[in-house]
């Protein structure tokens, strides 16, 4: 039972994927863009942790760490720049 | 069979996004989608069993690549203004 | 036109050829020799959970110097060919926002204190000197970015770097008198399997590895960020 | 047709594809800033190939824990030494491309232009 939610957790978050990517083939501004870099690592974190559970390795929740602590710099950098005060 | 399918829909975001990268012609749009292929290389990776090889790129080709370039993007927005 | 036409031919020519690489490849079922051996005696023989670090820091250990070389003399040319550049009075950036200073204040010794984790524990979980340096160096970013009026001095940098690059070399030296070969681990004893002090020397060389790949990133970074704003005459 | 529905082969076609892709940026664009990017995506193809050629299917990290058996870890992990040489190369990957932007960050500043074909200085 666990196991089927869980995939359709999978399947839900690859969707959002998809809209995204469209939000972002779409974008008319640069900030869209940059927005849509943000939810899709949120997302890609979101999988990440999903696949560690469905593999049974503890030890790939080490990746989503690491994912959560550099997009938020990566991202200020972007807005910093939008902003002409890098 | 779900992992395929999933795969398979992540390798087309990458190919679409390399294509806007090529073809775009806004540098920073280039080099966002630049970043979101190392980004969706690095979900790749964990399916292909490669942890290690995960965190690597999403610490350096997903971020610090992104940085440097936006530093240097930076430096000659600069000087286009001032001419 | 005849210029296009060529490029097109000459990449329709190698999608062909990929193409046809593609269609004969047929996965395999099982390890070949090489990696067979890393993965049954290399645990015994190194003590490593993580078969990767044992292969990067033990087995191809000669690899990872020759590697961080060329990260120090790619730091140290962006350096020559950016020194060139004018050096004036910084334009006086505007001042960080309230959130991103306060965020920095907590966020700051919390991601410091994940990079080196990530380092030492490269043997036993996913991760190791490169992408702890890695984070180290983004530590350096997020301060360059809230704090934009502090100056950090390439002193630091510097003695950090070279004095882990010198102790990387010390312990692989280490390794020929007082063990096997070169950056052999066996120097210090191999402990228990899965705990933190085990698999010998490792821990020690990777945590040189990622402080010395640390301040190498983050010296390219600063010297990227100290042409920012200048007032260039050049140009 | 079950054979080429399974994960290595579809990595193995992107990065086939990423990698006619960005050749086919690096030779056709003018802009010096798409070609480095364009190097990049050829950069992460490559390693998208090696990390794919050491995939074996049904097996797991290779890292030794809890969820894997230590007695007969060589029928349970996938190829560990591709993996090495990729995270040296991701690392060497990165010197390389701020060395190419220095580069081409000095160009600029020498010929105040991002188009590769006002570059004349080395042209006879």
């Amino acid at each position: 039972m666990v196991d089927i939610i869980l995939k359709i957790s999978m399947v839900i978050i690859v969707f959002s994927f998809l809209l995204v990517v469209i939000r972002f083939l779409r974008g008319n501004t640069v900030l869209d863009r940059v927005v849509a870099l943000d939810v899709l690592t949120v997302s890609s974190i979101g999988l990440i942790v999903l696949l560690a559970d469905s593999f049974g390795r503890v030890i790939y929740i080490d990746v989503s760490l690491v994912y959560a602590i550099l997009s938020f710099i990566g991202v200020i950098v972007i807005a910093k720049y939008l902003e002409k005060s890098l | 069979m779900i992992y395929s399918i999933i795969v398979l829909i992540l390798s087309l975001i990458m190919l679409v996004m390399a294509l806007v990268a090529i073809h775009h012609k806004s540098l920073q749009i280039a080099v966002i989608a630049s970043g979101i292929i190392s980004l969706f290389a690095s979900v790749v990776y964990i399916f292909l069993a490669a942890p290690d090889v995960a965190i690597t790129e999403a610490s350096i080709g997903s971020a610090l690549t992104v940085i440097i370039f936006f530093y240097v993007l930076n430096k000659i927005r600069h000087s286009d203004a001032k001419e | 036109m005849l210029r296009n036409s060529l490029r097109v031919i000459i990449i329709a020519a190698l999608g062909w050829i990929l193409f046809q690489v593609y269609s004969g490849y047929s996965s395999r079922d099982e390890l070949n020799e090489l990696a067979g051996y890393y993965a049954t005696e290399g645990l015994s023989e190194v003590g490593a959970a993580n078969l990767v670090t044992s292969v990067v820091v033990t087995y191809r250990g000669l690899d990872t110097l020759g590697e961080v070389t060329i990260l120090f003399l790619t730091a140290l040319i962006i350096g020559l060919m950016l020194k060139a550049e004018h050096r004036g009075d910084r334009t006086r950036l505007r001042e960080s926002s309230e959130f991103l200073v306060t965020a920095s204040h907590v966020l700051l010794p919390v991601i410091f204190m994940v990079g080196v984790y990530i380092f030492i524990n490269g043997h036993l979980t996913p991760g190791g000197g490169f992408q702890g340096g890695a984070i180290l160096a983004s530590t350096l970013i997020l301060m360059l970015l809230s704090f934009t009026n502090s100056k950090i001095s390439h002193k630091v940098l510097e003695i950090t770097e070279s004095v882990s690059g010198i102790s990387f070399i010390v312990l692989g030296i280490l390794g020929v008198i007082l063990a096997g070969g070169f950056l052999d681990n066996k120097i210090l004893p191999l402990g228990e399997f899965g705990k933190l002090f085990s698999a010998g020397a490792i821990p020690v060389i990777y945590s040189f590895i990622g402080l010395k790949v640390g301040a190498e990133l983050s010296t390219i970074i600063l010297e990227f960020n100290q042409i920012q704003g200048t007032d260039d005459k050049s140009l | 047709m079950t054979n080429l529905f399974s994960i290595e082969y579809i990595t193995i076609f992107t990065s086939f594809a990423l990698l006619v892709l960005g050749l086919w940026g690096i030779i056709s664009q003018k802009n010096i800033f798409k070609i480095i990017i364009s190097f990049s995506i050829v950069n992460t193809s490559i390693h998208l190939l090696l990390v794919s050629l050491a995939y074996i299917r049904n097996r797991t990290a290779p890292i030794i824990d809890s969820a894997v058996d230590r007695v007969n870890a060589a029928e349970k992990v996938v190829d560990p030494v591709p993996h090495a040489l990729v995270l040296t190369a991701i690392v060497i990957g990165i010197g390389i491309t701020a060395l190419m932007l220095s580069y081409a960050f000095t160009m600029y500043k020498q010929h105040k232009t991002l188009d590769i074909n006002q570059y004349k200085s080395l042209k006879w």
